[in-house]
């Protein structure tokens, strides 16, 4: 496998971070977290007009900047570095990949560039309560209404569901999984916020009550939307690296300044261990989510993916708790940022399936399980 | 005094005044449980006790609990003053007002907080920057305090503060009873991970004590202070839950309530860790009650040591199962993050009655028990003390030793 | 619980300690492991004879000492300590525990005084290969033939099986499960060693061949051997935590004196606060042993013997392989008893079932998974 | 050279010699190697190489693996000559008979070995205390050596010997080649936890050593050593196996010729465990492959650094696991504790063909792999490096620093 970043990759990497820096800095992650949508809208706009980010990933032809998964993994690591407030995930990656790969081109056509200007956010509703990350066990079923499609149910842990201004639904017609298109205004159509355990990323419930919808892929969607959440974790693998690096440099940068018995805390291998056992759960967990973006669209890109969601989960929950306890009585403050990182790295692990469900595809296709 | 005539004069004192006859408040009744010598027992006649063996305390709770609905728990009450305060002032307090003292801290009309933490003194506590300089009757106090429990409602600090920097950092620190109405003394609170505040920050600005509140002498403020955290680190140790009681309990309860949807192999993974820490919690149970057998015997071991480290990191990871147990539900956290004191949310720490409470009960303490390796000694600092204290390994070579305090790095 | 040891308790902690430091040494340890019975008949009567040992659970009318659970949990805690090489699990605990609990009364009479007085060892066969540890799974049946009956196939790892003088076999008879004595020099009856992962505990495979046996059970015995077996985790148990003492003791001291860098290293955090942490596992543990050695008699008596199992079997291969690491290089020569202690620990670990199969028992008992 | 021209060259010597003529010995062959200059290629001319960038070996190896059944693998043919003898001679070795030890050293005719390690030096090796003192053109070694692999066997031994023992430690240090062969050089095989002896202790008594024989100037054998202990770690840190290779592999296949009968639990335990344990090996390939890319991009990261202490760790659990898988079996060691040379045993280490070598090589591993964290430098001490030198975290207090070797406590 070639894991090689080429000068145009480190040059998106350092515009991403400097733009970051500035823009997403702590006050203004504070600042989105206690909103109920939880992002600028002008921020958004700066991001996607300056950087081309709301469209990384869509087609040039589509208005995008056509790059593939090794730059949104770049980016996602830059993001999830500074715990970035935005639709991101949700409409740059999770809603573009299910139009991209699951809708007819026409919508694609219009709704793409929509996205990749800024103008508008999308999100994909697809979890049900029950067994949310099963697409298999999606239940909600579009009711035909002449040319038109009526939605009645329940969507739930719904990426930015509150904001989003596209709104693409997974539902049944017949034994069909489909994609449909909600207007944000439609009739019967309830956005609830959920209170999340992460407050930098916002999920909402989405209740359908006879809502119209219009029918937007006309042939089975269910490999295009389990690829689209195949990338959605390989991105979200790259943001979890970015998160706890950031938690080994917070933890290691305070190591060496912090005091204790007239020497610095990281003097005491108690300390200095930590670190290192962290380092090389980072380093691992690096090569679990690179591995995943070089290889995306290689066979056995599925079970990369997986591993790296497993993976990576574990290293940052676990950097996260570390960064905590290394600081001492200052890292479980309000005030200091090492508690956001924890409930990012918690919400992270959990949505998109537990670390052991994404082992357990691993073990089936290696052998380790029976299939 | 024995068994037999403690319990008997509980019941005398019941028959004087009865915790829940609903015109006795709880400074009423506590305050005659003091008089009668029921409130510290192992303390002299007229401060609150009658001069018996610690352990007949715990006979006068036992009767009073049979006796009454009502049982006034001490933590409840004053925890920093019944379990800190109390035993400091019986032994370095001077005679005049002990007596009163003793009987508010009981009663709960006077809540004491402890002043030690310091941002820049952690583990270290005898780092401790915050200065008192002598001014004829007065000390004058400057400086910051942090991890105070309880300052914003106490009327007592007991502030370990710095009274000559030019010795070693032990040896200049001097303990005094500071009157929190005093002017110069500003209470912040220092909200947490959950958005609650159960510390304080408390700035002491030219704040004015008097020298006759120094207890013990100048410069053994560190002596006067060992006492007090031992008893701290005692309290946070943990007291035996009864079998299959705790955290793990909830624990087992969240995972027969679940209704997720998990394949057989997570189902098993489930089990087998939560049947882990099942057994790990009744071998920390049992460890507790070997060690309060060798503690009776007058031959104490290391059992009780083990207490903080292992509960702590046990607890922590009770929580995180029960997280896994509850699955996506995880992600929703009911409680908000609205900054505030702690309110309903504390009391989710006790409750365990149906399964909504124990559903919030998990998320919030996912979060809180982060601070379980942190206060009271962190993970890192009982391993020291595990490994020196009771291992006899050999301690690190100090750099902050035989200097004085100015010149040790700090920061 | 109460978890007072008496007066007397301690003295037979003392009386049991001065004897193996003397007669169960390094030296003494390493030479009967080099031999094919793995035990000195001649330790063993004075062990029998002055301190009463083999016969430490037997009652006095049999000629034994009459203790109980408590008393033989200490005396294989300090087994343990030195790896006393010795048929004690196997004669004085399962065998002669399968004879009291499962035997007719005119067996025990003719039996248990042998035993108890050291002139003969017993053992019990009962493991078959596939399901070793599963009494249900138990297929050798005896054929009868007029009043005896006659054995044929084999039972695999039997404790000093090669050595044993009185031989009990588990062998079913129509659907009872019954207990038959075999002759040493039994036709038909042969008896190899097995090379063992822990040289000081020997293990035998014994096979018959039409063996003839005298039956001494006349009822099932299957509640009986369950039994017996249960005691013998529970003293396994005690074994383990006073190997696993011994592993921190010799840890400990090894860190006070092995300098680098021009100090000891257990004022390195790295070691000490290994040993810390293992001093906290083995303070567990001996909880665990001795909560199931004080309440072998109570109801849950089988749960505490299957927590006490796994969890000092966890804590002695953890022991073990830190007392290994600490030792650093010394600590992997054959001329350092560390190594001993590893292969002790994992034996006695896998024998009698695995610490999570016993884990199994103790989430069924608890509702933790369904019984 | 181009990497064409190599390929030309490699097979214009096989056509001189080929490794599959069975007239033509390993010794035949790799000397005519070595004197087409392509032993070492980055080496000078003359000396084995034809000094081209390092890389270009693997070209040539490339070539060779390619054009013939018969590839000696330099850890075979003489590990520690090959891959710590030969760069230390060529940095500090004099010229003359420099070519003559080098080609020796390649073809296997004489076997090195590295006396570094002492008893009273562990992770510590700068606090060697055998002695070196200076005789007329000789000096006189006394002391004792351990771990010395192949000591046994050896023509060269790379010894480091304090000749000074009133400086601080490292400054008092002088790099030897002795003469195996030499008059008071004692060799004992030094027994393991398996019964092997891979390992020897090297006794030393009033062994003379020609002045001439010293690499680097007197004093400077630290800086000596450091170059050869760095090529020992790398070598250590473990080569990039491919995808699913290694000892996972054979964990793979225990686990699917288990017949081990198991409850669903303990089934779902085992497979979860196994397939942490294949993530894990998996990511450590790849981290070694980024490790290989940065490095080639200039730009090295600490990707190769984690390399030792992760997959040391690694490998015991993964053998332990192997245990695990093989149940009951465990309890069987058919190989035996016999004290022997490796020989049979050894060779099960690349077994990996039937399932009576994987169980066997289980077995054997579990003992074995508990050196893993040991050898090489413990994992304690690579942690060290990882937070110091990686991380940038400062160092323990030191109180061995600028005080004459002989001051220093040791034991």
């Amino acid at each position: 496998m070639n894991f090689e970043f080429s000068e145009e990759h480190e040059d998106l990497r350092r515009t991403v971070r400097q733009f970051l820096e500035n823009e997403s800095n702590e006050t203004a992650v504070r600042e989105m977290m206690a909103e109920e949508n939880g992002f600028s809208r002008e921020v958004w706009a700066r991001l996607s007009e300056e950087l081309g980010l709301a469209g990384l990933i869509i087609e040039e032809k589509h208005g995008g900047a056509g790059f593939g998964m090794v730059e949104l993994a770049i980016v996602m690591e830059e993001m999830g570095r500074v715990l970035l407030c935005a639709p991101f995930l949700s409409s740059a990656v999770l809603a573009t990949s299910a139009i991209e790969l699951g809708a007819d081109a026409s919508i694609q056509a219009d709704l793409l560039p929509q996205i990749a200007s800024g103008e508008k956010t999308a999100t994909l509703a697809f979890s049900e309560a029950g067994d949310p990350w099963n697409l298999g066990k999606i239940e909600m079923t579009a009711a035909a209404n002449g040319d038109a499609f009526k939605l009645s149910g329940q969507k739930t842990f719904v990426l930015d569901g509150r904001s989003a201004n596209i709104i693409l639904v997974a539902a049944k017609v017949g034994s069909e999984l489909t994609l449909l298109q909600v207007d944000e205004d439609a009739a019967g159509l309830t956005r609830e916020s959920l209170p999340p355990l992460d407050p930098t990323r916002k999920l909402a419930t989405l209740r359908f009550d006879h809502t119209p919808a219009k029918r937007i892929a006309s042939v089975d969607v269910r490999g295009a939307l389990e690829q689209s959440i195949q990338r959605t974790i390989t991105a979200l693998a790259a943001e979890q690296l970015g998160g706890a690096q950031r938690c080994l440099d917070m933890a290691v940068d305070y190591a060496k300044s912090r005091l204790q018995f007239g020497r610095p805390i990281g003097s005491y291998q108690a300390i200095k261990h930590q670190c290192a056992d962290l380092l090389v759960e980072v380093e691992l967990a690096r090569s679990a989510a690179y591995a995943a973006a070089f290889s995306a669209d290689d066979k056995g890109a599925d079970i990369a993916a997986a591993m790296a969601k497993s993976f990576c989960s574990e290293t940052y929950a676990k950097a996260a708790k570390r960064n905590i306890q290394i600081h001492g009585g200052m890292g479980f403050t309000w005030e200091h940022p090492a508690h956001l990182y924890l409930k990012r790295a918690k919400a992270s692990e959990i949505i998109f399936g537990s670390p052991s469900l994404h082992r357990e595809k691993v073990a089936r296709s290696v052998g380790i399980s029976a299939a | 005094m024995t068994e037999t005539e403690v319990r008997e004069r509980v019941r005398s004192l019941l028959q004087k005044i009865h915790p829940d006859d609903p015109g006795a408040t709880a400074v009423d009744f506590r305050g005659v449980q003091f008089d009668h010598g029921l409130a510290f027992a192992s303390y002299p006649e007229g401060l609150g006790g009658l001069g018996l063996s610690p352990k007949m305390q715990s006979i006068v709770n036992d009767e009073l609990q049979q006796n009454a609905k009502t049982f006034y728990e001490n933590l409840a009450i004053n925890p920093i003053g019944i379990g800190m305060g109390a035993p400091v002032l019986l032994t370095y307090g001077k005679d005049e007002g002990k007596r009163e003292m003793l009987r508010r801290i009981f009663t709960g009309e006077d809540i004491w907080c402890q002043l030690f933490s310091e941002p820049s003194a952690g583990s270290d506590v005898a780092g401790l920057s915050s200065r008192a300089v002598r001014n004829g009757d007065d000390w004058v106090v400057n400086g910051q305090k942090v991890w105070t429990t309880l300052a914003h409602v106490s009327k007592w600090g007991m502030l370990v503060t710095r009274t000559d920097p030019d010795v070693p950092k032990h040896d200049g620190l001097s303990y005094f009873l500071l009157d929190m109405e005093s002017p110069g003394v500003e209470c912040r609170p220092l909200y947490q991970i959950t958005g609650e505040a159960e510390f304080n920050e408390v700035f002491l600005n030219d704040v004015r004590i008097p020298h006759s509140r120094m207890l013990g002498e100048e410069g053994q403020g560190w002596r006067v202070a060992i006492t007090t955290l031992m008893n701290e680190r005692s309290a946070l140790g943990g007291g035996a839950s009864r079998k299959g009681g705790g955290p793990v309990s909830l624990l087992l309860k969240l995972l027969q309530e679940s209704k997720v949807s998990r394949s057989k192999v997570e189902q098993a993974l489930l089990e087998d860790r939560i049947t882990r820490l099942y057994i790990r919690a009744e071998m920390l149970r049992l460890t507790t009650l070997r060690a309060r057998a060798t503690q009776r015997s007058g031959n104490p071991g290391p059992e009780g040591s083990v207490g903080k480290v292992a509960q702590s990191e046990l607890y922590q990871q009770v929580w995180e199962t029960c997280i896994d147990v509850l699955g996506e539900d995880g992600l929703i956290y009911e409680l908000g993050y609205e900054l505030r004191r702690p309110g309903d949310i504390t009391s989710l720490r006790s409750g365990n009655d149906d399964d909504e409470t124990r559903r919030l009960q998990a998320k919030y303490q996912l979060l809180r028990s982060q601070a379980n390796t942190i206060e009271g000694g962190t993970s890192e600092i009982m391993r020291n003390i595990l490994g020196e204290r009771v291992l006899g390994l050999p301690g690190e070579p100090r750099v902050d030793k035989n200097i004085a305090w100015k010149d040790v790095p700090r920061g």
